[in-house]
């Protein structure tokens, strides 16, 4: 009943390791290059999606980078990690890339869990981080004060104060409204937010739950919804509950005012939903609507890159992000790690989102760069923009039409 | 009392109830011929998913005509996996025949991730989110067709099993075995047939998740721990249990969805809860006896 | 033989003794007893009940209606490990061996968990060797079940059953399947267990083997006892000729079509 | 009509039988006894594809039927009747008996008048017709069990054990039941635990010991033998 | 069950003990990194052998994983307790509930056992998520690094409970308990008739796997500081345990860790060379060993490799 299996296990227990370790970046080549390191989730389901559409916007600046004769007379290299969606995996790959591939600057980024547990783990390096992804305050808390921290994507916040700000604009002004969010972390901090936000300016939540993504059917909860009757029924979801949700609010005949979501702008949202999913309005942080020369010029390399693709907003994003870190080391003439924080933090770079620079937010952290978003609406089956007015390309129809009288 | 919604209610359980008849079908066919729980079989409604999304993308097939395609696909690609996986294993203890079929589980799940990434895909046909109104209460027409297809699915099955030859031959070998072969019943070809029949239902399911929900690789596993639910609420191996297994667990989601406080929250959860209570109380399954 | 030995105290009590499955009665409203160091032999067509009987003393079923008692102590509805640790032991009609245990490892289990006070892992299997002598099993103390001859894997069970150091040794069709030559060696092994202290009960199809060793014969049939009492007399019962032999039909005249 | 020729078969390293050789011919009633594991389950399984021999072979009218499966040897007309009955018992006992005939082409032709022939055989059958298999007593599982052999039209039954268990009433209808058969021209096998009554009935018996055959003759001849009383009774 | 060691035996098992204890001195953060995981997995895989020794397939060990990451981290966050103390409260916590589960699963055998254990976790997902106010629900819980991110502390903290763990094995095989479990898993009835109180064992067994299974948890919880609902109760984690031994060999104290060893190299190597969906490895591993080695390397290894190095037959 028992082995003798000693032996054998010291055999492999060093060989594994020695393989899982040499296998990668043993080959890496020297101080011939400049290295950046992007940590992003490739293959857990709900992420990867995201993961990605950055590793897109990454190589496209990456390419455009080493086409004009990369940075400080040398090439730069981009190694590219996948977290799997698991914060021990994560942190493993960032400390590969600081530790054994030494590069410059850490980049990409998505989850806000693995982020945590990721920038606890590096901290004691001080490494220099310039962070796409992870929009919980919980991260901001923690390390929006850190000097060596940057961070791209909106806080939670933002989201949530810019529906605020879209409600208070529509005329006429909306007064019930019913909430309802997806049970993991994304939802929950929104719905925290918002909740928080809209009661301080007078709104009336008739309707505050949340519900298991990935549910087969939520004609309970829309029937639910549908008997308290608010003016903007407003939903933070991912892509797939919100093709559900959309489907079964027409076949069991719910009529809000307004539809109102989080990130409707996903690639299959058109051809998963078709006519039901128009008038839906939703917070977004960008979306290749926008009419600013920057976005315009952007799309066209995209195209270029990837023909026939319509991009999400964390390829934009992500392009960004490698264009300002390489922008900051130009600067800084260096890698130097402190020459180049001081160098990001001085970043006026002209995105897709605008110009970025690095500001304070408003719960701690020191160096944010996109804090206003935008809001979208499906209108005749192209998404428009309608808030900000400064930004609009089309006017909100509100209150949407029933759907009988689509 | 707020009527419509009352009766909106028990139109939304009913008509999810015939979602999950589907899939719990094929589960039920496979246990009660060959004694096997299938952990694969949401992974294959899975696959009829993709087959039926396909099909309409590439080729504009509606997805409830592809049920003619995803169906007999489905049944080849069981055969196909009966005879290189499960063949091989029918006499070995249920155990190995869980880590076997949870394997597959999981190979086809991050298969399915590999080769059409975990984007979720959805369907658009003439009618869908068109619905009915019947007095106070709404009938998505999508999820209505699906109803009746799973309705139509169990009556079929029943008379199959009854009035077919080869379905009387799959209850034969369901009750005994030596039995079966002895009134001139080839055993080994019947678990063949059965469990590609299982597939070729799951095959139909995975069409009707693909027009009342969204596909993506891990839409089967979700449904088949309901199916497991389901299986146990209503008779281990018993087909017409898996029906109403089917309604007492789309009612209780739906009734808890409408009307408990943070309802929404719980009706997912509920078929884990009724798994554990059931078997707890009763360890062979609500509505029938267990196989050995 | 033992015919005329005196009345002994009786370690077993069988009484009223009733086991339904379903509507069908297994065992119905059967009493015997079993003096201690007796031997006696429960014996009937198949299907008349005796394994049950077994199943019931050693409490892997619980009796619908009856006692059992052992030295005067009810067991009856007591669960097997209890039943097992206040002395009986048994065998298994289809030898069930643990298959990955060596034959050491499966008549150490028995001297470990079968008895009151527990006996530490030493003795347990000091013990176990012995036993596998006794049985005959002594040069194979290392091998797997799966390969050894039937005679061997009974002899496991044997001393499985006796490693738990029982009172009472339930041994159910021990000798079937064998050689004459191994029946008879078989026979020698049971008597020698007898002489050892232990009280048999033991179900049998092979005649020569009831005659030859039982003190008593309890005869079943149906379920119920038909007949009890010393081997040869047994045997002159026309209840015992007919439920083993079939009817006997009155002369050599065909029966009616 | 049916051979076996030196058929040795083995349970795991154990053998079970040894260099079985047997015939029957048409139209007898072979019985087969011996006591308790002798192997005589072992034999009809045999004839009847559950179990394949390691050596030796099994021919019916010429042809070699060892290592088809069992039901290609009820095709081939050969209808066991096993210990144990074997029955669906969640099934009517007409669906019971319907079966017998569903998978044999032949049979399914005649499957009417087949069973009105059981039902003449056995009219307690007819009776029960739409009462599920499991909730009879023994002795009528016992002939739905041979009713159901009896739908394929077979050429050859094989009996095993068919009194098992069974009250005296019962037993007696039984055999009744298998001569009855036999005389309306199918060949019978049967094997028994009753052997004044089988012996008494069969044409010829063979008398099974350990795994080999160790006596045969006609069935008075043996029925007659002191040896066969003493190895059933001990005497 | 030979219990003299032999210095083929003990000769191996030094070099690997002095390998493991020198290891933090030889590699950096990203490999210390690596081994605290693999360890980690290590005593996950080995504690859910525990259980299955028993005959108890558990597929939902990520419940009793959340339970300890959970109580841990709470405990920490309420209460100020050391996270070593935490994590031992973790494992206690999951004791008990593995008490309370082990008796009311305790008769369902085979796959209602498994599919019992699969709703047990899901369930805690869902009550966890319902209920922040205790749980901290969706947001989840975070601590501060553990030891101060002192990473050598750490390897030698899990190294010590994955010692611990191979101890209990060890001393499980060693004593009554071994005989008890093995019958149980191969015949419950006939184990039972041979005195073998089978629900004081199963649970037994139940308790010890929770044990350790709700010490990972809390380490797991304190060493990557954050935890969620989603992550700690994912059945990927229950998966992981049960695949790691089935590979490696089960009811054996080296099988659980040699599958761990390299099931983690390959996961590793798939991940950055097939970044998608790399768990088809699991699948791909529990068919083909079902399949084809149903004893695992370690049987593939004995009964096959090992044979190959001896010239003498027999033995």
């Amino acid at each position: 009943m028992r082995g003798k299996g000693f032996g054998f296990v010291l055999v492999l227990l060093v060989a594994g390791y020695a393989l899982a370790g040499f296998l990668p970046g043993a080959a890496m080549a020297a101080d011939e290059t400049i290295k950046i390191g992007a940590v992003l989730p490739l293959s857990k389901a709900t992420f990867s999606q995201a993961g990605e559409e950055q590793r897109r916007g990454l190589l496209m600046a990456l390419a455009e980078i080493n086409q004009g004769g990369g940075v400080l007379r040398k090439k730069v290299e981009l190694l590219i990690e996948d977290d799997t969606g698991e914060p021990s995996v994560g942190i493993g790959a960032a400390e590969k890339l600081l530790t054994r591939d030494k590069v410059a600057a850490l980049i990409g980024g998505y989850s806000s869990t693995i982020t945590f547990a990721q920038m606890n783990a590096i901290q004691r390096l001080e490494p220099v981080v310039a962070w796409t992804g992870a929009s919980s305050t919980k991260v901001e808390h923690e390390f929006g004060p850190k000097r060596w921290f940057f961070h791209y994507h909106p806080w939670d916040y933002h989201r949530q104060s810019t529906i605020r700000n879209f409600l208070m604009g529509i005329s006429p002004r909306p007064k019930n409204i019913a909430i309802a969010y997806e049970d993991g972390i994304y939802g929950t901090t929104s719905r925290d937010y918002v909740v928080k936000y809209l009661k301080e300016t007078g709104f009336n939540i008739v309707f505050d739950e949340r519900f298991k993504s990935g549910s087969s059917d939520f004609t309970p909860m829309l029937t639910k919804i549908k008997k308290a009757n608010p003016d903007v029924f407003y939903w933070v979801a991912y892509a797939g509950d919100t093709t559900l949700i959309m489907k079964q609010a027409k076949e069991i005949d719910f009529n809000p005012k307004l539809f109102l979501s989080v990130a409707i702008n996903f690639p299959q949202y058109k051809e998963s939903l078709g006519d039901t999913g128009n008038n839906v309005a939703g917070v977004d942080v960008w979306i290749p609507a926008l009419k600013n020369p920057e976005t315009v010029n952007w799309l066209k390399k995209f195209n270029h890159a990837y023909p026939g693709r319509t991009p999400e907003y964390w390829a934009p994003l992500a392009y960004t992000n490698m264009m300002t870190v390489v922008d900051a080391i130009k600067r800084a003439g260096s890698t130097d790690k402190d020459k180049l924080i001081s160098a990001l933090e001085k970043t006026s770079y002209d995105s897709p989102f605008g110009k970025i620079t690095f500001k304070k937010s408003e719960e701690g952290g020191i160096h944010q760069a996109i804090d206003e978003q935008i809001i979208t609406q499906w209108q005749k089956g192209s998404a428009q923009i309608v808030w900000p007015p400064k930004k609009a390309t089309s006017k909100l129809i509100y209150p949407t039409p029933d759907w009988k009288n689509r | 009392m707020d009527w419509p919604s009352f009766f909106q209610s028990i139109a939304n359980g009913v008509l999810i109830a015939g979602l999950y008849a589907s899939v719990t079908l094929g589960l039920t066919l496979v246990l009660g011929v060959m004694g096997i729980v299938n952990f694969a079989h949401g992974e294959l409604v899975m696959l009829g998913a993709y087959s039926t999304f396909w099909l309409f993308t590439m080729l504009g097939i509606d997805p409830l005509l592809s049920i003619a395609i995803t169906a007999p696909l489905l049944f080849l690609v069981g055969i196909f996996v009966y005879r290189f996986t499960i063949r091989p294993i029918l006499k070995d203890p249920p155990l190995n025949q869980l880590l076997l079929t949870l394997g597959l589980s999981i190979f086809l799940q991050n298969l399915a991730m590999i080769l059409w990434k975990t984007d979720s895909r959805s369907v658009i046909t003439s009618y869908s989110g068109m619905s009915l109104h019947l007095g106070m209460v709404h009938v998505g027409a999508t999820r209505l067709i699906t109803f009746a297809i799973s309705v139509a699915l169990t009556a079929v099955l029943i008379v199959f099993l009854h009035k077919m030859r080869l379905g009387k031959a799959m209850r034969a070998v369901s009750e005994n075995n030596t039995g079966s072969w002895l009134v001139g019943i080839n055993v080994q070809k019947t678990y063949m047939l059965a469990f590609g029949v299982a597939c070729a239902l799951a095959g139909v399911s995975g069409s009707l998740v693909s027009t009342i929900m969204y596909t993506y690789p891990m839409v089967g596993f979700k449904l088949s721990l309901k199916a497991f639910c389901i299986l146990i609420l209503g008779g281990l191996g018993n087909i017409s249990g898996a029906l109403l297994g089917s309604l007492v667990l789309g009612l209780t989601e739906s009734f808890v969805g409408t009307y408990v406080p943070e309802g929404s929250g719980w009706a997912e959860g509920i078929s884990f809860f009724l798994i554990i209570v059931v078997l707890i109380i009763k360890p062979t399954g609500l509505a029938g006896t267990r196989r050995e | 033989m033992r015919k005329d030995a005196p009345a002994k105290m009786t370690l077993l009590q069988v009484d009223r003794l009733t086991k339904h499955f379903g509507g069908l009665a297994a065992v119905h409203d059967v009493s015997f007893h079993v003096g201690e160091r007796e031997i006696v032999s429960l014996i009937g067509p198949n299907g008349a009940g005796k394994t049950t009987i077994f199943n019931l003393v050693s409490g892997v079923y619980r009796p619908n209606s009856g006692d059992i008692r052992l030295g005067g102590e009810s067991i009856a509805g007591l669960r097997p490990f209890d039943i097992c640790r206040k002395g009986v032991g048994r065998t298994f009609q289809i030898m069930q061996p643990f298959p990955k245990m060596t034959v050491l490892e499966n008549v150490v289990t028995g001297a470990l968990f079968g008895r009151k006070p527990k006996v530490s892992m030493k003795t347990a299997e000091g013990e176990a060797v012995e036993l596998c002598r006794l049985v005959g099993l002594g040069d194979k103390l290392k091998a797997f079940p799966k390969n050894l001859t039937v005679p061997d894997q009974k002899r496991i069970e044997i001393a499985r059953a006796l490693a738990v150091r029982p009172k009472l040794l339930l041994l159910d069709e021990v000798m079937s399947g064998l050689t004459p030559t191994e029946t008879d060696e078989a026979i020698r092994l049971v008597l020698k267990l007898r002489e050892t202290g232990a009280t048999i009960l033991l179900i049998e199809h092979v005649m020569k083997v009831v005659m030859g060793i039982s003190d008593r014969v309890v005869v079943l049939h149906h379920g119920e006892k038909i007949s009890e009492g010393p081997p040869f007399l047994v045997v002159d019962d026309p209840k015992v000729i007919e439920a083993y032999l079939g009817k006997m039909v009155d002369g050599e005249d065909e029966p009616a079509c | 009509m049916l051979k076996l020729k030196a058929i040795d078969i083995n349970y795991g390293d154990i053998q079970a039988l040894w260099e079985i050789s047997l015939r029957v011919e048409e139209g007898e009633l072979v019985a087969i006894v011996g006591s308790n594991g002798a192997g005589k389950s072992t034999i009809l399984k045999t004839i009847s594809g559950l179990i394949r021999p390691r050596n030796g072979s099994v021919e019916f009218e010429g042809k070699r039927i060892d290592g088809l499966a069992p039901d290609r040897i009820v095709r081939a007309g050969i209808s066991m009747v096993p210990e144990g009955r074997e029955l669906f018992p969640r099934m009517s006992v007409r669906e019971n008996l319907e079966m017998g005939a569903t998978y044999i082409g032949r049979a399914r032709a005649q499957a009417a008048r087949s069973l009105e022939h059981v039902h003449e055989l056995f009219p307690v059958l007819a009776q029960r017709a739409g009462q599920l298999a499991g909730t009879l007593s023994g002795g009528e599982q016992q002939m739905v069990a041979i009713g159901r052999a009896l739908m394929a039209k077979p050429r050859i039954l094989i009996m095993d054990e068919p009194s098992l268990g069974l009250a005296p009433l019962m037993v007696e209808e039984v055999f009744r039941a298998a001569r009855t058969v036999n005389r309306e021209g199918v060949t019978v096998i049967l094997v028994e635990q009753n052997v004044r009554q089988s012996l008494k009935f069969a044409h010829r018996g063979y008398v099974l010991e350990n795994g080999r055959i160790v006596m045969e003759g006609t069935g008075k001849e043996l029925s007659e033998n002191r040896h066969v009383k003493e190895a059933y009774l001990g005497l | 069950m030979g219990s003299s060691i032999r210095w083929k035996t003990t000769l191996p098992l030094a070099i690997l003990c002095a390998f493991l204890l020198l290891f933090p001195k030889l590699v950096g953060s990203y490999f210390l990194h690596l081994a605290v995981s693999g360890i980690l997995a290590m005593i996950l895989a080995s504690s859910w052998d525990i259980l299955a020794r028993t005959g108890q397939v558990s597929v939902g060990q990520a419940g009793l994983f959340g339970i300890g990451a959970y109580s841990s981290a709470l405990l920490y966050q309420r209460y100020a307790l050391p996270p070593v103390l935490g994590m031992l409260a973790g494992a206690l916590i999951a004791t008990f509930v593995s008490i309370f589960l082990g008796y009311l699963t305790l008769r369902l055998r085979g796959i209602y056992f498994s599919i019992t254990t699969i709703a047990f976790a899901e369930a805690l997902t869902v009550i966890w998520l319902m209920t922040p106010d205790i749980t901290g629900g969706a947001m989840g819980v975070s601590t501060p690094p553990l030891f101060g991110g002192d990473r050598e502390k750490a390897y030698y903290l899990i190294l010590a409970i994955l010692a611990a763990v191979v101890a209990v094995v060890w001393l499980i095989e060693q004593s009554r308990l071994n005989f008890a479990f093995t019958a149980i898993r191969e015949n419950e009835d006939v184990a039972n008739v041979l005195g073998i109180n089978p629900t004081k064992y199963k649970v037994l067994a139940f308790m010890i796997s929770a044990f350790f299974t709700g010490f990972a948890g809390g380490f797991y919880s304190h060493y990557n500081t954050y935890i969620i609902p989603y992550e700690v109760f994912n059945l990927g984690v229950s998966i992981a345990c049960l695949v790691m031994p089935i590979f490696g060999g089960l009811y054996t104290i080296a099988g659980p860790i040699l599958g761990t060893v390299l099931i983690k190299a390959i996961e590793e190597y798939l991940r950055v060379t097939f970044s998608y969906g790399h768990q088809i490895a699991y699948g791909l591993i529990l068919v083909l060993v079902v399949l084809f080695m149903p004893e695992g390397l370690l049987g593939l290894w004995r009964g096959k490799i090992l044979p190959l190095f001896r010239s003498r037959p027999g033995r």
